[in-house]
């Protein structure tokens, strides 16, 4: 605190104090999207025998798709992860790839949902069909909707990787993505053990 | 193009509405042509609304209030005239006004004028409370008071284009459901607490991350002021409060716009869902509203007791008790849903609990009185009006908590007694202590401490009136939200109650003649040295009003009454021996433009205008990502300016000014031997 | 705030095997119907459970050592609040619909 | 700085404003008695279960609440400043007797009242069936906007906005809604539950000797909510088989297409009889919003559960 003489040095300790509050912050906020993911489980859970007059889980599941959205989600965990070790290795260039195939893998995962969606809808097991579909469209349509925001934040930490260099914020905003994105992984973890897989027992 | 907007969204259908729209309609007329008439849009614009520094946010959620305060009060007067005169007959309001007032007084008051109130209050003390120059994130600040202000401003509107929920302010579906409810009224109400719950999780998340990362040196938790140590809770209480709040009034959205099955009657929804949602958050949400108020209290008993705070660690631990134990009682809004005598006993206890931390503080404050030397001034009123009423309604609050008891008053005003009981000489009266307490560290004068008392009076004499009646009306059998009633001997009772609120009406006019009276006297009541009520804790010892960066040199803090401490020490109004450059935030306008777009995309969602909503959120999505590529965010405010910001301060600081600190001094302490230094 | 950049790629590996295993033991169940009852869910419990703790653990870099306490506390808070919240809602809406339907 | 003089205009206003109200009201309220408040002076045996515990709990926390209030006016009063006299202790910070006084009171009270709280809610779960000599009698209610309709399947008839029972059996009361959530309470006689379409809920209750009491829907339901309120008679067994001949002779029959002309919006619809009513009706009602739906099992379900929606 003492010996900072000019500007630029009261500006970085500044900013070196902001990006830990700013990541710190980052967690409460994973925190209370957690609350968000764990009300929608609730209600699904409540609603989940609420079938109406349609189709129940046993009809709509197929496991085998779900077991392929979990694979792509996983390895795009993995592969955020190599690029947050390329990262602290200060390789930009890797950075980016590592980034990319996370954006495709997190592309291919929400293809395989909205070809799920677009199947169910099109039998006639729309959102609006009972309780049920309405609380499973909301829970994994919501972690789907994260996803998207991830895969936009990762094509705008790509584009900040190569313009602005691996600063200081720059990779503390990779850091938060990061954390973003392996979150998501722990609400599919949800999703497959309370959604998919007892709902085709 | 304008989905379901027509002309005859303009409420051209009664003398209620038309006048409802017209006041709103000429009270932002009135509003647009005096800032014109004083050219002061673009002082308006630089110096307030585009301000990140914290004082000048908690400075605009209080106006919010005060402004949502007089529609609230409006309400709740019209109501009280109702039930006054509506013994066998239609009163003068139909039924469907009724019940769309006591839904907006419900949501504003809530909402609109305690939230914005206390978040105010938080803002504006806080960061002085412990030693930092802003909230950790400020420009976030300014984002969350914008949409709070959005969700304000969408439940104005609906006064003037459409009408407001009819479903009370807690809306249980179906009745709020589309198929019962297919107006606009319920999207109004839903889109006001989205808008505004983003705000407030924000504000949260902002506060948590400000107390816990930026307290001063030596500011340990155990050394943080009360009120900060409240608002950290009710951060916290927020922050994982409110997305139970965002989940429920989402899926009632999906339901009503989208056709999903959530809450209705059939297809598979389930209603009772939804009323246990809502009270997850709910009972946390009252907590909120009240733990600052004790914040409030704590800081005032002690400097207007002149002593130390007698178990403040009792109180810390009662207060992060109550905050934890409020996320384990919800279910005591329901107990006549049909639960089974296990569920509805293990909650009803739970919420027993609550009874003992609450007591504690109660008996803490007032063995702070113990052998203190108390002075009356208008926050200290404020205060002994509270822990002698409050102790009433919480002690109502218990027998609501027994379940078989509750099965006799739920839904009735006993019940309205109790939460007005709680709300205004607990919550309100926090604030307004408050208010006249911190008064002079946001404007640099004292509050005149005659209309003080006298608001005082009118205010708890009003109460007394106006719901000491609606205690027995519940044992008489009326229920709440009544439009009209055959019983002739509950009408003497609800005039009564009707005069409490004139009486009530009569205190808010004295707080109004009492900011007049201290403008006008502006001069005499100024408040040199930072510090005119002798308190303990830093934020007496910024300037009043403090300077941009709050401190020049962040403080030492040694004891729990940091600044009494450095008083009796001799190290206040000390000038350091250099000034450091200090880093600021800079203004944004990108605050007031996304409340903008949060008001516009209620607007649109509430009347299905598809393209506008995309385009909002899209505009939305596009400030935030400018705001996440710029690096570009502080500047830098020099040694020398700070230098001479502080040497003008402390020039004007005459040792008359100052308190005689031989009065406090630790028994045994030599008397007279540590007065204050000067610079 | 470097507690999360120093880490090698056999942590991520080590992670990614073992979030593989937990999700494949669940599926295989299930799919292969080699298990019925309650015991089913007890496994796809568990191994959620422990799925969740690898994430944390292997890709979030929670370490109680070198994780600030703050973010520690806070996560302890948010499971303690769901639990609380959803084994409160799940006890409270199964026992009504067993007085009521 | 504050001046201690600002006790007098404490004082000053005191005297004038809020002795004035508060004798205006006493006055106002004079011959407003009491005595009929249907939840203080309850005309059956489970209301006045609920009433005592209300007072036991009342009572058990004035022995704290009465020393917070004295006290703390006590203290006000005495530590005032101006009043020299007592002693002044600035730097008191604690005192673990007063402490452990100030948590353990409150704290005993509260484990007094958490064991009352859990053997009353098991007695009074209004679910429990109410043993008497006599086997209960037996009524279906049905929330309807915005009146209420009550089956009797003893009886094999229906009326609205009228209930009666025969004083000397307990009641009970099966409820279901067709319309939004209501509350049915007899204030008189006990406490109220909440009426959901698509749920069974239960109420027992039990009248001390005949008598007329007030019954409402407590649950605000919109337009007509303020009018939704009934006559519950309880009767000897002269006047209830009176009652019971007046029902059965009337001409009118509540079925399928009767029920769905009832089920549409009215306020304060007049008491209305039916000597008999569809079969299985209140079955039906409950089956129109189950969260499973199945084929219909009759004509009249089918018009029913279509009908109206
Ligand atoms: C903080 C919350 C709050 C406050 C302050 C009040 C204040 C008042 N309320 Fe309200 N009320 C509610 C919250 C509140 N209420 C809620 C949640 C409901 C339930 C709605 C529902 O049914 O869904 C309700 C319902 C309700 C009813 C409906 C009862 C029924 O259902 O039958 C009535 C009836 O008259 C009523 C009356 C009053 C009156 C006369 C006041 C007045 O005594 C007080 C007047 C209040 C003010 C004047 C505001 C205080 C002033 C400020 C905050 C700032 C002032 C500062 C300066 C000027 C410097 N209230
Ligand atoms: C600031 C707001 C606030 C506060 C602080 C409280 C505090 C409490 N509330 Fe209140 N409550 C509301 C606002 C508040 N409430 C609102 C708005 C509603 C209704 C919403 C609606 O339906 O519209 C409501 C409804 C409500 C209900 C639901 C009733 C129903 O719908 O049927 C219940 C039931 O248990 C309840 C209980 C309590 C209890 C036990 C406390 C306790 O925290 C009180 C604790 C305090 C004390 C007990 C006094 C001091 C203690 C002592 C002096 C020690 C000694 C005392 C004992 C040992 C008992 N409240
Ligand atoms: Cu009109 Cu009762
Ligand atoms: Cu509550």
């Amino acid at each position: 605190m003492t010996d900072m003489s000019t500007t630029a040095d009261v500006l970085e300790h500044e900013e070196a104090k902001s990006l830990e509050a700013r990541e710190f912050g980052f967690w409460v906020y994973l925190m209370t999207d957690a609350v968000i993911f764990a009300l929608l489980f609730a209600s699904y859970v409540v609603l989940s025998n609420n079938s109406a007059a349609g189709p129940t889980s046993k009809d709509l599941f197929d496991l085998g798709h779900t077991a392929g959205e979990t694979a792509l989600l996983l390895l795009s965990s993995l592969t955020f992860g190599f690029a947050t070790i390329a990262m602290s290795a200060g390789q930009a260039g890797r950075v980016v790839q590592w980034l990319i195939v996370s954006m495709v893998l997190g592309l291919g995962f929400l293809a395989m949902e909205l070809i799920e969606f677009h199947g169910m809808i099109a039998a006639g097991a729309g959102p609006g069909t009972s309780g049920f579909l309405s609380a499973f469209f909301t829970l994994v349509g919501t972690h789907g909707l994260h996803v998207t925001f991830g895969a936009i934040g990762i094509c705008v930490m790509i584009g900040q990787v190569l313009v602005k260099g691996l600063t200081l914020p720059v990779r503390s905003r990779l850091i938060r993505l990061g954390l973003f994105w392996h979150f998501l992984d722990i609400v599919w973890i949800g999703i497959f053990s309370v959604v998919y897989l007892p709902g085709v027992m | 193009m304008l989905g379901r907007l027509t002309f005859d969204a303009i409420p051209l259908y009664s003398w209620v509405a038309m006048g409802g729209a017209a006041v709103t309609v000429g009270g932002g007329l009135a509003v647009f042509l005096l800032i014109t008439y004083l050219r002061a849009w673009k002082v308006l614009w630089t110096d307030w609304l585009t301000s990140v520094d914290h004082k000048k946010i908690g400075i605009m959620y209080v106006v919010l209030a005060l402004v949502m305060l007089a529609r609230g009060f409006v309400d709740a007067l019209m109501m009280r005239a109702q039930q006054a005169i509506a013994l066998n007959n239609d009163g003068y309001l139909p039924a469907e006004h009724f019940e769309q007032i006591f839904s907006s007084h419900g949501t504003i008051m809530i909402f609109f004028v305690a939230m914005p109130f206390l978040t105010g209050l938080i803002n504006i003390i806080v960061p002085q409370q412990i030693g930092a120059r802003d909230v950790a994130f400020p420009f976030l600040n300014s984002v969350s008071l914008f949409l709070t202000a959005a969700g304000a401003g969408l439940v104005l509107i609906s006064l003037v284009i459409g009408k407001f929920s009819t479903a009370g302010w807690t809306g249980y579906p179906p009745y709020s459901g589309i198929d019962y409810n297919p107006g606009v009224g319920v999207d109004y109400w839903l889109w006001a607490l989205i808008v505004s719950g983003v705000g407030s999780t924000m504000t949260g998340i902002n506060f948590i991350v400000t107390i816990v990362k930026n307290r001063c040196p030596g500011m340990t938790y155990m050394r943080m002021p009360l009120f900060t140590w409240t608002a950290l809770c009710i951060s916290v209480l927020i922050a994982f409060a409110f997305p139970a709040l965002t989940v429920v009034a989402a899926q009632l959205v999906l339901d009503r716009t989208l056709g999903f099955h959530f809450f209705t009657n059939g297809d598979g929804g389930n209603m009772m869902m939804f009323a246990n949602l809502l009270w997850i958050w709910g009972h946390p949400e009252v907590y909120i509203l009240i733990l600052p108020a004790f914040g409030i209290f704590s800081e005032v008993v002690a400097t207007f007791s002149r002593k130390r705070l007698f178990g403040y660690k009792s109180l810390v631990y009662a207060t992060a008790c109550i905050a934890i134990l409020s996320f384990t009682v919800w279910l005591h809004h329901f107990f006549t849903m049909g639960s089974s005598a296990n569920v509805n006993a293990v909650f009803g206890i739970a919420t027993m609990i609550i009874a003992v931390p609450t007591g504690v503080k109660i008996f803490d404050w007032m063995f702070t009185m113990y052998r203190g030397r108390i002075e009356f001034h208008p926050s200290m009123v404020f205060t002994i009006g509270f822990m002698v009423t409050f102790v009433i309604g919480g002690v109502t609050g218990v027998l609501l908590a027994l379940p078989p008891a509750d099965y006799l008053m739920h839904n009735s005003t006993f019940l309205v007694a109790h939460f007005h009981n709680m709300l205004i000489p607990g919550a309100l009266f926090g604030y307004f202590a408050g208010l006249n307490y911190w008064f002079p560290k946001a404007f640099g004068f004292k509050l005149d401490a005659k209309w003080g008392i006298r608001s005082f009076w009118f205010w708890i004499v009003g109460f007394y009136l106006a719901f000491m009646p609606l205690y027995v009306l519940g044992f008489m059998g009326m229920s709440r939200r009544m439009e009209h009633y055959a019983d002739p001997t509950w009408q003497p009772y609800l005039i009564v109650a009707a005069l409490g609120a004139v009486c009530i009406l009569c205190g808010i006019i004295c707080i109004a003649v009492q900011l007049y009276v201290s403008a006008r006297n502006w001069g005499s009541a100024r408040d040199t040295t930072g510090d005119p009520w002798n308190g303990r804790t830093l934020e007496w010892a910024t300037s009043s009003p403090p300077a941009p960066y709050n401190f020049a040199i962040l403080p030492e803090v040694r004891d729990l009454d940091a600044f009494h401490d450095m008083k009796i020490k001799g190290t206040a109004y000390q000038a350091p021996t250099s000034y450091e450059d200090i880093v600021m935030p800079k203004s944004s306008g990108l605050g007031p433009v996304l409340g903008a777009l949060g008001f516009a995309l209620g607007f649109a969602m509430v009347w299905y205008i598809w393209w506008l909503a995309a385009l909002c959120l899209v505009l939305a999505l596009v400030c935030i990502g400018i705001r996440a590529c710029d690096d570009d965010t502080e500047y830098v405010i020099p040694a020398s300016e700070v230098a001479a910001i502080e040497n003008v301060r402390l020039a004007q600081i005459t040792p008359a000014d100052m308190h005689d600190m031989r009065d406090f001094l630790p028994r045994g302490a030599a008397s007279g031997a540590a007065l204050p230094g000067r610079a | 705030m470097n507690h999360s950049s120093e880490r090698a790629a056999s942590t991520y590996l080590t992670g990614f095997v073992l979030a593989v295993i937990l999700t494949a033991i669940p599926f295989a169940l299930v799919w292969g119907g080699l298990l019925t009852g309650p015991a089913v869910y007890a496994v796809i419990a568990v191994a959620a459970v422990i799925q969740v703790l690898v994430h944390l653990i292997f890709f979030l870099h929670l370490d109680l050592k070198s994780t600030p306490g703050e973010n520690l506390f806070f996560l302890g808070f948010a499971a303690v609040l769901i639990f609380i919240m959803v084994g409160g809602s799940l006890w409270i809406m199964i026992d009504l619909h067993h007085r009521m339907m | 700085m504050i001046e201690p003089t600002n006790r007098r205009y404490c004082r000053r206003n005191f005297r004038a404003v809020p002795l004035l109200a508060i004798i205006g009201s006493c006055l106002l309220l004079q011959g407003c008695g009491l005595s009929d408040a249907p939840v203080l002076f309850p005309k059956g045996p489970i209301a006045l279960a609920e009433r005592n515990l209300l007072f036991t709990a009342f009572a058990l926390m004035m022995i704290v609440a009465i020393p917070a209030i004295g006290l703390t006016l006590f203290f006000v009063w005495r530590y005032r400043r101006g009043n020299d006299a007592p002693a002044y202790t600035p730097d008191w910070e604690g005192s673990w007797k007063v402490e452990t006084v100030v948590w353990l009171v409150p704290a005993a009270i509260i484990v007094v009242l958490g064991t009352l709280v859990w053997n009353t809610t098991h007695k009074l779960d209004p679910y429990v069936e109410l043993t008497g000599d006599k086997p209960a009698f037996r009524v279906q209610a049905i929330a309807l906007d915005w009146k209420w309709l009550f089956l009797y399947p003893e009886l094999g008839v229906a009326s609205v906005n009228e209930l009666a029972f025969p004083a000397d059996r307990p009641l009970n009361v099966e409820i279901t809604s067709d319309t939004v959530m209501n509350s049915l309470m007899i204030p008189a006689l006990g406490g109220q539950i909440y009426a959901m379409a698509g749920m069974r809920s239960e109420l027992n209750l039990l009248a001390n000797e005949p008598g007329v009491f007030t019954g409402r829907n407590t649950m605000y339901s919109g337009d007509g909510f303020a009018d939704q309120h009934f006559k519950a008679h309880a009767m000897n067994e002269a006047d209830f088989n009176s009652w019971k001949a007046k029902v059965t002779g009337d001409a009118n029959v509540l079925d399928a297409k009767t029920y769905l002309e009832l089920h549409k919006q009215s306020v304060a619809n007049p008491v209305t009889y039916y000597s008999a009513f569809e079969k299985d009706l209140f079955d039906i009602i409950l089956r129109k919003y189950a969260p499973i739906v199945g084929p219909y099992e009759s004509e009249a379900a089918e018009l029913i559960c279509r009908g109206a929606a």
